[in-house]
């Protein structure tokens, strides 16, 4: 058996709705037609009347996810790319993520944002904004990298009592392949070792894990042990686990998918550069995407965002240091 | 589909419809005396941030809080002082919110008009206009899929909130789902400053409702009675299945936007037009005329309200407010994954 | 103020009518024929990313196009290739947006049906839904500031693109500010695989206009000739100062969402029904009918539009793709003000 | 003579009027009734037809915006709140934030968020969202702290040909006044020394460079001599004279009024540790708000926010290692 980190997405709804008769699941075209990527196929037959087809208004699938979560239930919303959901930022940030602190009862909804690059993505069907999400006080923001890690962490941020900001990448969907779904996994807030190594330690999310990893394996052949750590969820931020590695390796470098004006490079850096500036044998560094908006065509897509190559170079700079 | 209320109908001299009017005049004059105190506590400097008043709006917001039961869902806005009353807030909850009292339901947290308890189907708003109406949805949706029958949900807006996408997205929601969605407009000619003519254009905001394929209703907002009579029609036929009702009310907002505005932006025309008629001086004049209750009654229960809302003000200022070294600085309730910063300021 | 061109009227043999008809139904075979070609294109892999036909609209969208100077704007969406050939598009601008060419408009940058040409008064629609309707008030808002007088800016929009809150505030914008805007919204019975039930429950979406306090205009969007006369209808109406005017037009979406959808949830019975008609078999039965055109002319026609495309499509397979060292990364047009990141990636 | 912030804001947009035609100003009860904060008073009067009041659609006046700008005119925005510019989100991040890039045609708004804390003000009339605004490419993002910047940068604000998000920071709206307007201005992008030192770096911006102020003169009591950066622009972001001013001291601490995730603090430090980390002497430290909603009570919101107070401590800290 083989499992693609899409059908580990829609395996784990289909477990959540089979579990919990809290959950139901909220968006566009997710009903009959399964999904825009078929994240929910065959979920609206098996689960009659629990998986609805919503109007093109996330400001109000949103809002209708919080009524519901105060009422007891523990909805899923897809938004058909994550470039969308901010015509729901206002009800994500505003009033699911301040509701428990407002008023003490919890906001158990999951919001799932297919995100990220891809070749012909362009502008609007490729942002990484899971940082303007992780800066709002009162949300969880995940970024699975692997197929395991895609079902069970969704299947814990449909768990637990706070609004989740759901990231999952596209250009993973059909692009990585596991043997089968786990069986146990790291809990939520504890980022992994991907690759051991004691030269440099690489800190990455989501698609950027593979493309470190690649580039891991690019400089062992030139002898250079790279250490990957994969955050797994980017808010909260597990700042222990990087620490720990930068105390073996003294030297990072951060890569992230999205724009480099603040984001999850700068608050590592920032975080370890005050907290564990002493480990640091040379200056952190970060790599991110530049400047402008996701482009069309691949040759400029491919040069926008950090790839292997580009991690490679990067690593190369701060190894000879 | 358009249900309008011309006149005051003569209301029967069924015990239920004096009582309900009676109990509904009460909660007015509470309001608009508890709107009072608010005014005196803002001008001495006892108040916190902006005072926002219903004065005027006390007929209409009175009619959808006493229509609903205490197991529906209410989300008022600004102006729904009464509304929240009859709904079964107390005027102690109402009070330790504008005083922030740590002990009120939201614990110095918000403040004013943000405030409900939400497990008690009392939702707390957000200030972002229109916000409310789908999260509303959202609870019809759940009572619904929980197999609970019987649920209406209520919430209001001012005319200036339907310009907001927000209020289009959560009303053609309702109507998509079907849910028993009350949503009371209430045109009170001004959004701020701005009048309905900057807003929009149609003749009356009930026209909007063949457009969503909603029921409308139309209703003097000066008048309780008539305000009753739509309000509890309205959540009837919600009740019974109909699908979401709009209530239009149209009336005059008869303070400024908030107490900091002298609103001397409105024109003086409404102020005299039927328009500007103050509801809780209609409801006592119907009361008198009716013979349903007689003055010396209705100065009792002022005198009474007064003395309620003296003590009420009295015990809240005397209530600890929040202390920020006891305050949980925490914004989710999952505590395993809260994370603490070294930097966090004050302390 | 509910416009309807229920049957289709007989157009007078005045010369000016059948020219336009002709000049019409030439664009619609453009946009067809290019719809295939782009079609063909994605089968074969030359495309990068989605691919969005305007297969069963290209009447509706024609007519919009052809209705408008070139002085009015135009913001068309995902279904328009016709009425942007209308409003005088290339068809090389089309496919070096398709193919990514680096001397398109877009320059790689944005793709497919993300393309325009704004100080053209050609505006490209970013993909949010309902986005581009307060764009084109603004343009004709700046117009009139500026005292530029008779401009008419036209938008286009799906039956599920109603469901946005930017429609709402955008349509009561224009409304509130009586901009000449021509709103087209296409009725094709899905917004992908989402029916119209899911969407709205209005019996027909020109039901909203009054809400609006703007004119409706319902059309038969199989129909070439009474699109063309409530096209250019509702454009003479906004252009005399009449404010907004909505269009809505019912028809059959007749392809998938994109390329990659067989649209197999699309009701056969649908397909059967008036709606499901081909309006560019429709407009040339018409043609026939009237003897405005021969099949020989007709079949001319194709043969020449065909050459067209392909001699453009092989011109732009040889044009250079956008290349990222060549490429500004500069989001920003004030130069002093960027800031160039040592981090930056690539290169 | 004296005048606020307040006053030099609506000067400035008095003084655009009278000089462009192209400017016009669109906002919520901006025309007769001035504005919510006054910061339009008169200025429907004196220049008929060019200040409008907009209907309560955040969105729609954004995308007007754009339109009037592609048109060739210089639009302002004010937005009653910062909080509420969020319903516009859309429209800022998507389409006028993209539109240069896109298209080579420039998009000069300028969108006024009157925004920061005040007492009482509550989770959503306080808020400090500026980063949001930085993390997307194609913005400007301007942070005046002074009643001179305040009238200079919102005239160069209107004057540069991109949309600019003018953040103007309420509670120095009534509290800060200056003798007279400026008659010159540093450019945008760059920052000012507020206060000469060389003991310790504070960065701040808009309101929190006072209470950085403050703290550097209770620390001078204390022999120290802390020199504070006023940032004026928080994108671009002016590295060159924060890195001058961390070379003189060696100690950086970053203030920040907004959320602790992410951030302009996060970007400063991550900058200044990834190309300046030999000046450092110490780790460089942040202070930002607590993570929770803005508070109602003036109790919470003191505790929130950054404080004189607070920076002293932060700042003996840091000067004692
Ligand atoms: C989305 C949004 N934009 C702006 C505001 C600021 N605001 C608060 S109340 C108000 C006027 C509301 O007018 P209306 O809806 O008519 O209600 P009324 O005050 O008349 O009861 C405005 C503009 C807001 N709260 N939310
Ligand atoms: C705000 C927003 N939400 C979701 C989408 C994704 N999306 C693109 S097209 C589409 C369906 C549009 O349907 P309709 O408006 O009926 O136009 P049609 O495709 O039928 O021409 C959806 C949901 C989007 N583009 N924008
Ligand atoms: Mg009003
Ligand atoms: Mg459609």
């Amino acid at each position: 058996m083989s499992i693609t980190y899409l059908e580990a997405i829609r395996e784990a709804q289909s477990h959540a709705l089979r579990d919990d008769p809290r959950v139901f699941i909220y968006g566009q075209d997710i009903g009959a037609f399964g999904g825009a990527f078929k994240a929910t196929k065959n979920l609206a037959r098996d689960f009659p009347g629990r998986v609805l087809d919503a109007p093109i208004s996330e400001d109000a699938m949103v809002g209708m996810a919080v009524g519901a979560a105060i009422e007891g239930l523990r909805p899923i919303i897809e938004m058909q790319f994550a470039d969308f959901s901010v015509v729901g930022f206002n009800q994500i940030v505003n009033q699911a993520a301040t509701l428990f602190w407002r008023t003490n009862v919890p906001c158990p909804i999951t919001i799932r944002l297919p995100f990220g690059g891809t070749e012909g993505g362009g502008p609007f069907h490729s942002q990484s904004i899971e940082a303007i999400y992780a800066h709002y006080p009162g949300l969880i923001v995940l970024t699975p990298a692997t197929v395991e890690d895609a079902y069970s962490m969704l299947l814990e941020a449909v768990a637990i009592d706070d609004p989740v900001i759901f990231c999952e990448h596209k250009f993973l969907y059909y692009h990585l392949k596991a043997d089968a779904l786990p069986s146990e996994a790291l809990p939520i807030g504890k980022a992994r070792i991907a690759r051991e190594g004691r030269d440099l330690t690489v800190v990455a999310y989501s698609a950027m894990v593979h493309e470190a990893l690649a580039a891991a394996a690019e400089l062992s052949a030139e002898g250079w042990e790279i250490e990957v750590v994969d955050l797994r969820s980017v808010k909260p931020l597990d700042t222990d686990t990087i620490m720990a590695s930068v105390a073996r390796t003294g030297r990072l470098l951060c890569v992230g998918e999205s724009w480099p004006w603040g984001g999850v490079t700068a608050e590592i850096i920032a975080r370890v550069a005050s907290e564990g500036f002493g480990l640091l044998d040379v200056p952190p560094q970060r790599l991110n995407a530049r400047d402008t908006p996701v482009p069309y065509h691949p040759n400029l897509w491919m040069a926008h965002r950090p790839t292997a190559r580009a991690i490679a170079a990067s690593a190369r700079k701060i190894l000879r240091r | 589909m358009l249900h309008t209320v011309l006149d005051t109908p003569p209301v029967g001299e069924t015990k239920a419809a004096r009582d309900q009017t009676l109990a509904a005049y009460r909660l007015m004059l509470t309001a608009r005396l508890l709107d009072d105190k608010y005014a005196a506590l803002y001008r001495g400097g006892k108040i916190h941030g902006g005072v926002f008043l219903g004065r005027g709006q006390e007929a209409l917001s009175v009619a959808i809080g006493i229509s609903l039961k205490k197991t529906d869902i209410f989300a008022p806005l600004i102006r729904d002082a009464a509304g929240r009353l009859a709904f079964g807030e107390t005027v102690v909850d109402a009070i330790r919110t504008y005083l922030g009292s740590a002990l009120g339901p939201m614990r110095g947290r918000d403040g004013n008009v943000h405030r409900g308890r939400p497990l008690e189907g009392y939702l707390p708003m957000v200030s972002h206009l229109g916000a409310m109406i789908s999260v509303v949805n959202g609870t019809l949706f759940a009572r619904r899929l929980k197999g609970v029958s019987g649920t209406v949900g209520a919430t209001c807006l001012g005319d200036g909130a339907t310009s907001t996408g927000a209020f289009h997205e959560a009303l053609n929601q309702a109507a998509v789902e079907k849910l028993p969605l009350v949503l009371v407009v209430a045109d009170n000619q001004y959004a701020y400053s701005t009048p309905t003519s900057r807003q929009f254009v149609c003749e009356d905001l009930a026209d909007k409702a063949s457009g969503y394929g909603v029921a409308a209703h139309s209703v003097d907002g000066t008048d309780l009675v008539a305000c009753l009579k739509t309000a509890g029609e309205a959540v009837a036929r919600a009740r019974s299945g109909e699908g979401p009702q709009l209530i239009v009310a149209r009336l005059l907002r008869l303070c400024g936007h908030g107490e900091h505005d002298d609103s001397h932006y409105i024109d003086p025309k409404l102020k005299t037009s039927p328009l500007g008629r103050d509801c809780l001086k209609v409801a006592e004049e119907f009361l008198l005329r009716q013979q349903w209750a007689d003055s010396a009654t209705l100065d009792g229960w002022r005198t009474e309200v007064v003395r309620e809302i003296e003590d009420a003000v009295a015990q809240v200022r005397r209530e600890p407010a929040p202390d920020p070294y006891d305050e949980k600085w925490q914004a989710i309730s999952s505590r395993h994954l809260i994370e603490l910063h070294d930097e966090d300021s004050g302390s």
